[in-house]
């Protein structure tokens, strides 16, 4: 049942030996950087695709770092949807791999860093170490938000260090508060203990200190401020990757709490308010946006807000409409954000965008016909499966939280096809809008695909995540594999 | 019978003016072509004489004049003042006082379709009753009406040819 | 002169008059008609003669004598003698009394728009001579040259009686067959055009196109057409010409009646 | 063979008392103005005149074809009315049916008097058809009321309805205001004096009547005669029990246009919002209180 | 392969076909011919959907629901209306009008599309498949709407949004049902919902009524149907005139009448009045017939006149069905057929009017009955249909519906539905007078006849309407098809029209002797009188006035003013400005929420909030 110790520190591993290499290589070959990092990246990828095909064969996999046993030593373990987000952490890395000016030592490092962080960050299994990881993953990003070099960048990137840093000095409360109570910091022996230790005002409230770190990576409402000025200055490469996946891990991690130590209720309200309110100011922030690029930071907002909903209804169902959510927004945001890269400025200014890039519109009305949820994409078959939890437990909560979503919906479908109707408007100086490089397009065009392709395999894709959900649901077992390994 | 002192104050102050009273509330005012506008000027600022009744014109084809008459009330005095102006027949052109009584210019339009007296400065002079008439200014002397309708009617002659040879042949109107 | 009624074996001769207008012309539709059409005709004319509209056209002094005629004093609805507004629904044109050329044009505009067997009664002297108004230059002297006068009343405008009894008149007239002085105009619409023209002027026209009704029902006579009908046509423009050039046909085929 | 005679027969009947009718509403008139009056045959006269003038003008094929859609209409109206001794075809379509005929006459002659190209035909029409808004609305209250009441809209079955009980089981017996709101709705179909805002000689020149002459005209004259007796015998099916035999029947016609063509000749026009308000005030309010009641039972 | 298949595999080449090879011209005459082949098809599968239901090989299961498609009568029905409306639009824009349009390939690709949203959603075999069809319909149609830009595209987004909201409600009704009866199939949630709680049961009929009613345009939810219609080009807003607004009825019918079942609808008992569920909804068909025709008798521009029309007439139809009984429910699929004809016929003459003036504005046209004759034709069968006169179809349905209403004892509905024709009756006239008759203005002197290629369904639609009206029987057996899909009661009729104890209506007798009586009229008209003279426009009583071509002689500016006097300050337009209600607060509360994005101190604040938080938490907790 335990694999070789080694194979899961891997993915953590050659990532952060790489961040520590890269500069010292780049200093004398500085275009070999690029290069470098990409093979690391490659590596790092491979290395967690074997480790994903045994897990999915023999199940989920737990490594003790240096010998010692559970309670104490530090733990790795690694489920299918952890490997899941792995995975797609590694290919956005690689797909938004830093290009042109930017490509230069400083950005490859801290990409490297936040690809080892976040692998960290999913795969451990205690507390202390998930904000150690954290840390390293918010520092990396940080980085990253100001590598576009210009004024607004840094000043954005500086207003995100300092909301980060209190974030995670409160998340640092919080298990500081939950050590203090229970004695271990071990997420599996936590699960056994906090039960009926962290119950009452005390839990909740370590609960709520662990969410608002959380909260400042996975854009929970009040900690999400940074959001809109910080993907607006950052080069669009680094917000669609921190939009589309790394927001997911923080939101992944904030599940495993949920599900493995705060399994009571109080938990589940705190995440529902939060989601709503998420999802509220999302889609009415986003309705009076003016540019694109606004647009699109509001709506990611939302979308994760709809994930915090769906991950708030308690059972496995619950979990697999987060996932469907959760990955389907993984591959529309970037590709949005890629397309808002070249249409900058307000919308108006955009009118007859088919003539000049057909392509690009196209995908956008694709793209947003899947968010919006219009039955042959994707995009429903997510919102199907959320409002199938939802419906199977309904409780006062759950039904305010389900009208807040369709009328998101609603609102959502009005400003983006608000927006398609200026680019089929007869613009009356043909050529005035950007048009797009190939190569500018062709992540986009790579994550269109995938969309389609989830479109027709969405059969067995079901099946796969609900499969996923039941066994990240019952913690349980996860405890019972991961303390009484031995025995 | 006499005249109001308050008007021969006024009338005393312009050149050329004899004034004398031709009724019980009407008094007749012949005055110099040129001083007609202060005259109604006056009349109309000091003594009320707001309302511009008619004006009417006189062909004396004799003295190759024409005679303008102006009837101007006051409803404070009570009074009609006509002042009476007398212009060359021939190039029959005066002056316009619609700028100090508006309904003059109807009556100058009237008076230019009739007897072809040109008011300059009038707002406008085209026809507005004899729409189709081609003729001469039908009012005046020298225009022959009984030759115009003699030329253009026909009539109906009481005792036709017709009507002599039935009665020859002891028909006709019953006597 | 006393208005001392002809004797009644007394016939004027109908060439004599300019135009034929006056005592009735010769029997319209004079070839010989069948038995059938003969019935039908008489019993048309009987009702005819019961059911007058007289159209409410008050041209001049005359028509304050209308309403004691029409109403409960004299009550002409007794013979079926209604007013009525529009001068297509009416037979009678009352000419009460003196007609200026502006009101000419009126008159001859509503007669053009009467229909069928109409008839005209000319009040008072006015419209026999000119009336007191003989020597004016605005009015016009004798009604029947611009359009065929059934009957004249003599007086200074005739009073209710006089009116009645030519009522009862023409009555009479219409259903004897007698009173269709309203086909000279189509017969002769020359001799009118011409004096209508003499009035006011060569362009004048109506909207009514004379000669294609008259050729339509059949009362093309050689009168009808003649030189001032040819000066309408080039000069003013025919009512046919201008027809087109004016007034769009509304014909369904869009075909101009020439 | 029976059904062709009742064809030809039931407009035949229907003309020639709808002349009477004319007739009597020119007499009435006559009357009270203290006039002797038009004589016996006059609306035939003015009829066969109007048909015998020389010329006619037509302003259109949509002209012409509004007279015959006019005389259609009302032909068609009248076979379906059952009168003592002819049952026509009153069996086959219903009371509704009937309504809805009689609107046919009225848009052939709305359209026929649009292709005339004059404004005041137009004003006119635009008129009549906002006073038929006006009186429909309490008209069909009191006909719902009566099929409520009756249970049938067949017109033969209503009339043997109300005469089963002899005068007692009349409608206007059993359902008084109804029949009252119904008076004054029918009064307003006629289109007559106080709702006579679309003839209106004064203002608009007889307004749908401005270009008819000759035998449009004498057409129009034959619709009025159609229309106060199809109205008049409308009335009395529904609320004065049918025709048992034909001297009452034609009594029961007389009394129904004589009252309203006697009030008629006193009053003066209403403006045509004056008649919408009064319409939906009065004979509806009537009407509905009367159908409360129907429905209370 | 059963037919529903060839239907789908129709629907694809089409799309396909005109994808590929639009652009040449005999495009539009091939995409009639298919629609015409579609339409033999459905026809032909009349017998065999009379008994049950033709099952279809489209369908798959997704995360363990199994959706597929089939078609029963009701789905037959609409799918016989749409293949009829798509064949006549297809054939009006395959000849000149469809030339002269920019576009036309994107026309007549978006007409495929819709028609197969359409086939889809009628054919529907589960409630899954039933959204997946409604929301095509509904993106479809949106995309129609907007193709022709400028004022087209905000009258597009309205539609949009309320689109999209009614398909939200019908998403949660359905999850509802599931949650409740765990599968998706009609006779699961049939045989549940019997049992449901009253306060369930109000709340899935509230879902499902609202959802559908948007795209019916149901009173509250009426606005947007107008412009949207209207602003769509030619042939392709008479097609979504027909039949588009009907798929709100049809999911009406299936959902609420089929699945519920009337006398479950008529059990739920609104607390205050003592209407039912029922009675509610039919109390909003009847003011959706009235209050839109009396808007649409205000109307100055003729296509937004027969687009008000069109929700007007909806009310009609739900009314109809809504009484239940045999009568009621086959007069209001009658009616939806009769719509269908006569409805398009009046929107194609007046995109024929617009073809050959350039505007549709009532104020500035008169007197084309000259110029084009028989477009005239066509828009007076149309009116006379919509009016609901007897030589055309609409008399007959409209007929139905009062008997049934009569028979079921609701006179005050009865009484708002003649108000309803009184009100169509008055804006019709109003509509072929202000076009067609008084003065022909000078600039339309030269307008010709509108080309044979489109004069020619339009006379189609048209013949079909009188030859319907005259033979109702033709209708009435595709209606009975649906009224037995539908479990309404069986309604005896033979060809001429429908023969009840309490009133009958035959017809053949009332269309023969109509016709017989016009035959009477014309002999009497023109053998009496002498032979009539034509004459032009201008020779006119006008008080003794000349008048000439240019002075405009004509009434057609604000047709009814008395009317208006009186109910002019009715029209206060309160549903406008509740919905303009909506508007600012949405835009309020963006503004708000956008605000907290550029604050400034939020981390302060964050950190003051959560140190008094902990504070509590600590005095209390420890």
């Amino acid at each position: 049942m335990s694999q070789s110790l080694p194979a899961i520190i891997y993915p953590v591993a050659i990532p952060l030996m790489g961040a520590f290499l890269l500069p010292i290589g780049a200093r004398r070959m500085a275009e070999l950087a690029g290069l470098f990092g990409r093979i690391v990246v490659l590596l790092s990828f491979s290395t967690s695709l074997a480790l994903a095909v045994s897990i999915w064969t023999a199940g989920p996999a737990v490594s003790a770092m240096g010998g010692f046993a559970a309670p104490l030593g530090i733990v790795f373990y690694a489920d299918r949807l952890a490997m899941l987000f792995l995975l797609a952490l590694n290919v956005a890395v690689f797909l938004f791999w830093p290009r042109g000016q930017g490509a230069k030592g400083g950005p490859c490092t801290l990409m490297l860093a936040l690809l080892a962080g976040g692998s960290g960050l999913i795969l451990s299994g205690d507390l202390f170490n998930i904000f150690v990881f954290y840390e390293i993953t918010a520092v990396a990003s940080y980085g990253l938000a100001a590598s576009g070099r210009t004024h607004a960048g840094f000043a954005a990137a500086l207003r995100f260090l300092i909301l980060g840093s209190v974030g995670s000095s409160l998340m640092l409360i919080g298990i500081a508060l939950i050590y203090a109570r229970t004695g271990t910091l071990n997420l599996a022996d936590l699960s056994r203990i906090a039960p009926h230790a962290l119950t009452g005002p005390v839990g909740l409230a370590a609960f709520i200190l662990l969410l608002a770190g959380l909260g400042v990576k996975a854009e929970l409402v009040p900690l999400n401020t940074w959001v809109p000025e910080v993907y607006g200055a950052a080069p669009a490469r680094v917000s669609a990757l921190l939009a589309g996946v790394v927001s997911k891990l923080a939101m992944v991690v904030a599940l495993r709490f949920v599900v493995q130590v705060f399994p009571g209720d109080g938990a589940h309200t705190v995440l529902l308010v939060a989601g709503i309110l998420g999802v509220l100011a999302g889609e009415l922030a986003a309705w009076r946006a003016g540019s694109l690029m606004e647009t699109f930071s509001y709506s990611s907002i939302a979308q994760l807000g709809m994930v915090a909903l769906a991950f708030s209804i308690s059972g496995a169902a619950g979990i697999a409409a987060g996932i469907a959510l959760a990955l389907h927004h993984a591959v529309v945001k970037p590709a949005f954000f890629m397309l808002a890269a070249r249409w900058r400025g307000p919308v108006g200014g955009l009118a007859g965008a088919v003539k000049d890039s057909p392509l690009a519109v196209w995908l956008f009305v694709i793209l947003s016909l899947s968010i919006i949820g219009i039955p042959p994409f994707p995009g429903f078959w997510a919102k199907f499966l959320f409002l199938k939890a939802a419906f199977a437990a309904p409780s006062a909560g759950v039904w305010i939280a389900v009208f807040v979503m369709l009328a998101g919906t609603v609102v959502e479908a009005a400003y983006l096809f608000r927006a398609v109707l200026v680019f089929f408007a007869d613009g009356e100086r043909g050529g005035s809008t950007p048009r797009f490089a190939f190569a500018q397009l062709a992540p986009a065009l790579g994550l269109g695909a995938v969309l389609l392709a989830a479109m027709v395999f969405i059969a067995p894709l079901g099946a796969s995540i609900s499969g996923m959900a039941d066994e990240a649901s019952n913690a349980a077992a996860m405890a019972a594999r991961v303390l009484d390994r031995g025995e | 019978m006499s005249i109001p002192a308050r008007l021969n104050e006024v009338l005393n102050e312009l050149p050329a003016i004899q004034a004398r009273p031709a009724g019980a509330r009407r008094v007749r005012v012949d005055v110099a072509p040129q001083g007609l506008p202060a005259l109604l000027e006056l009349l109309k600022g000091r003594l009320g004489f707001i309302h511009l009744s008619a004006i009417s014109c006189v062909d004396w084809i004799e003295d190759g004049q024409f005679e303008l008459v102006y009837h101007v009330w006051s409803h404070e005095m009570k009074l009609l003042v006509s002042c009476h102006v007398r212009i060359a027949r021939e190039p029959g052109v005066y002056v316009s006082v619609h700028d100090i009584h508006e309904p003059a210019g109807f009556f100058e339009r009237d008076i230019h379709e009739m007897f072809g007296v040109h008011f300059d400065g009038a707002p406008s002079m085209e026809k507005f009753i004899l729409t189709s008439w081609e003729g001469p200014p039908p009012m005046r002397k020298d225009f022959n009406t009984r030759k115009h309708v003699e030329e253009t009617f026909e009539w109906v002659d009481y005792r036709p040819d017709w009507l002599k040879d039935i009665e020859r042949k002891g028909g006709g109107i019953e006597s | 002169m006393t208005d001392k009624p002809l004797k009644s074996h007394v016939r004027p001769p109908q060439d004599t008059m300019p135009g034929g207008a006056g005592q009735g012309c010769p029997a319209p539709d004079a070839q010989t008609r069948s038995i059938w059409r003969r019935i039908m005709d008489d019993f048309a004319d009987h009702c005819r003669a019961r059911s007058l509209f007289v159209l409410h056209y008050c041209t001049g002094c005359g028509a304050i004598e209308l309403p004691p005629t029409i109403t409960s004093r004299f009550d002409m609805e007794r013979v079926g003698i209604t007013p009525m507004v529009t001068p297509r629904q009416a037979d009678i044109l009352l000419i009460t009394g003196y007609l200026s050329l502006k009101t000419l044009k009126r008159v001859i505009l509503s007669y053009e728009q009467m229909q069928g067997p109409k008839y005209v009664l000319g009040f008072g002297s006015c419209t026999i001579n000119g009336g007191m108004y003989w020597n004016s230059y605005a009015t016009m002297k004798r009604l029947d040259q611009y359009i065929p006068t059934d009957l004249f009343i003599a007086g200074c405008m005739p009073r209710p009686e006089a009116v009645q009894q030519v009522l009862l008149k023409l009555i009479e007239d219409i259903d004897a067959g007698r009173a269709n002085a309203w086909q000279d105009y189509y017969r002769n619409y020359d001799f009118y055009l011409g004096n209508q023209q003499r009035l006011f002027g060569a362009g004048w026209n109506t909207p009514t196109d004379v000669i294609g009704e008259a050729r339509h029902y059949g009362y093309y006579g050689p009168g009808t057409e003649g030189e001032h009908t040819r000066l309408l046509a080039e000069g003013g423009g025919s009512a046919a010409r201008l027809a087109h050039a004016e007034y769009p046909s509304t014909a369904l085929t869009g075909r101009i009646k020439s | 063979m029976r059904l062709l005679a009742d064809i030809v027969l039931m407009p035949l009947i229907a003309f020639i008392t709808g002349l009477f009718l004319v007739l009597m509403y020119r007499r009435v008139r006559a009357k009270i103005e203290r006039r002797v009056g038009p004589p016996f045959f006059q609306p035939v006269y003015d009829i066969v005149k109007l048909f015998a003038k020389k010329t006619q003008i037509s302003h259109g094929v949509m002209h012409d074809l509004s007279i015959v859609l006019l005389l259609g209409g009302y032909i068609t109206a009248e076979i379906f009315l059952p009168v003592p001794g002819f049952k026509g075809l009153a069996e086959e379509g219903d009371l509704l049916t009937l309504i809805y005929i009689m609107m046919v006459p009225m848009l052939g002659l709305a359209l026929g008097v649009g292709s005339c190209a004059n404004p005041n035909g137009s004003i006119g029409i635009s008129r009549a058809l906002t006073a038929m808004l006006a009186y429909d609305v309490p008209l069909a209250v009191a006909i719902i009321g009566a099929t409520m009441t009756y249970g049938t809209t067949n017109l033969v079955e209503i009339v043997r309805i109300q005469q089963e009980g002899g005068m007692a089981t009349w409608g206007i017996a059993t359902m008084p205001l109804l029949a009252i709101g119904g008076y004054l709705a029918v009064h307003g179909m006629f289109g007559k004096e106080p709702f006579e805002i679309y003839i209106a000689p004064a203002e608009i020149a007889t307004g749908p009547m401005v270009e008819m002459s000759g035998k449009y005209m004498g057409a129009l004259f034959i619709m009025q005669c159609f229309q106060l007796y199809t109205i008049g015998v409308l009335y009395v099916t529904l609320f004065l029990g049918g025709g048992e035999n034909w001297p009452l029947f034609l009594i029961k016609v007389a009394a129904v246009v004589f009252i309203s063509v006697a009030v008629t000749n006193v009053y003066g026009r209403y403006r045509t919002d004056k008649v919408v308000r009064w319409m939906w005030k009065w004979p509806t309010g009537i009407a509905l209180l009367g159908l409360a009641l129907v429905m209370a039972k | 392969m059963s037919e529903l298949d060839f239907l789908f595999a129709f629907a694809a080449v089409l799309i396909a076909g005109v994808m590929c090879c639009g652009r040449d011209g005999r495009a539009g005459w091939a995409a009639m011919a298919v629609y015409g082949a579609m339409l033999v098809a459905v026809m032909a599968a009349a017998g065999k959907v009379a008994g049950g239901s033709i099952p279809s090989a489209l369908g798959f299961s997704v995360l363990g629901h199994k959706i597929g498609w089939r078609m029963d009568g009701l789905g037959w029905f609409f799918s016989m209306l749409t293949a009829g409306a798509a064949f006549f639009a297809s054939w009006y824009a395959a000849g000149e009008w469809g030339r002269a349009q920019p576009g036309m390939k994107t026309q007549h690709l978006l007409l495929a599309l819709n028609v197969a949203a359409m086939l889809l959603l009628v054919n529907a075999g589960d409630l899954l498949s039933l959204f997946i069809g409604w929301e095509l319909v509904s993106w479809a149609a949106f995309a129609m709407m907007a193709q022709k830009g400028g004022p087209a595209q905000p009258a597009a987004m309205r539609y949009m949004i309320y689109a999209l909201a009614g398909a939200m409600a019908v998403l949660a009704g359905i999850m509802i049902v599931h949650a409740v009866t765990g599968s998706f199939a009609y006779k699961d949630f049939a045989a549940a919902f019997g049992a449901m709680s009253s306060g369930m049961k109000w709340l899935l009929a509230g879902l499902f009524a609202a959802g559908f009613g948007v795209k019916m345009a149901l009173m509250p939810f009426h606005l947007w149907q107008a412009a949207a219609y209207s602003e769509t080009p030619g042939a392709s807003s008479a097609f979504l005139n027909a039949v588009s607004a009907r798929m709100g009825l049809f999911a009406l019918i299936l959902v609420l009448v089929k699945v519920m079942g009337l006398s479950a609808l008529a059990g739920l008992h609104v607390p205050l009045i003592g209407l039912s569920a029922k009675g509610l909804l039919m109390w909003i068909a009847a003011f959706t017939m009235v209050i839109p025709t009396f808007i649409a008798l205000m109307q100055t521009d003729a296509r937004m006149l027969l687009t008000w029309h069109g929700i007007g007439q909806g009310g009609y139809m739900l009314l109809g069905v809504l009484v239940g009984t045999g009568l009621g429910t086959a007069g209001g699929l009658l009616h939806v057929f009769n719509y269908a004809t006569y409805q398009m016929a009046l929107f194609l003459a007046v995109t024929a009017v617009i073809h050959r003036t350039g505007t549709s504005d009532l104020d500035r046209l008169g007197g084309l009955i000259t110029r084009m004759p028989w477009t005239y034709v066509t828009l007076l069968m149309g009116i006379i249909g919509l009016a609901g006169l007897p030589p055309m179809n609409g008399f007959v349905s409209k007929w139905m519906i009062y008997r049934s209403l009569l028979d079921s004892g609701s006179a005050f509905l009865l009484i708002f539905a003649f108000v309803g024709t009184l009100g169509t009756i008055l804006s019709v006239y109003k509509l072929i007078h202000n076009i067609f008759l008084g003065r022909l203005r000078p600039q339309h002197e030269g307008v010709r006849e509108a080309p044979w290629s489109m004069v020619a369904p339009m006379l189609a639609l048209g013949g079909i309407g009188f030859v319907t009206g005259w033979f109702p029987g033709l209708a009435l057996n595709l209606t009975d098809i649906a009224q037995a899909a539908m479990g309404a009661p069986e309604l005896p009729h033979g060809l001429g029209g429908v023969a009840t104890a309490r009133g009958s209506l035959n017809m053949i007798w009332v269309v023969s002797i109509l016709l017989v009586a016009i035959g009477f009229g014309a002999i009497v008209f023109y053998f009496l009188g002498n032979r009539r003279y034509e004459v032009n426009q201008l020779n006119n009583y006008a008080g003794g006035h000349f008048l000439s071509p240019q002075v405009p002689y004509q009434f057609s500016h604000e047709f009814y003013p008395g009317l208006a006097r009186v109910i002019g300050p009715w029209y206060r337009g309160s549903i406008v400005r509740a919905e303009q209600g909506i508007g600012t607060l949405l835009d309020v509360s963006g503004d708000l929420w956008r605000g907290i994005y550029h604050l400034a101190w939020t981390p302060l604040y964050l950190l003051a909030a959560t140190v008094i938080a902990l504070g509590w938490a600590i005095m209390g907790g420890m």
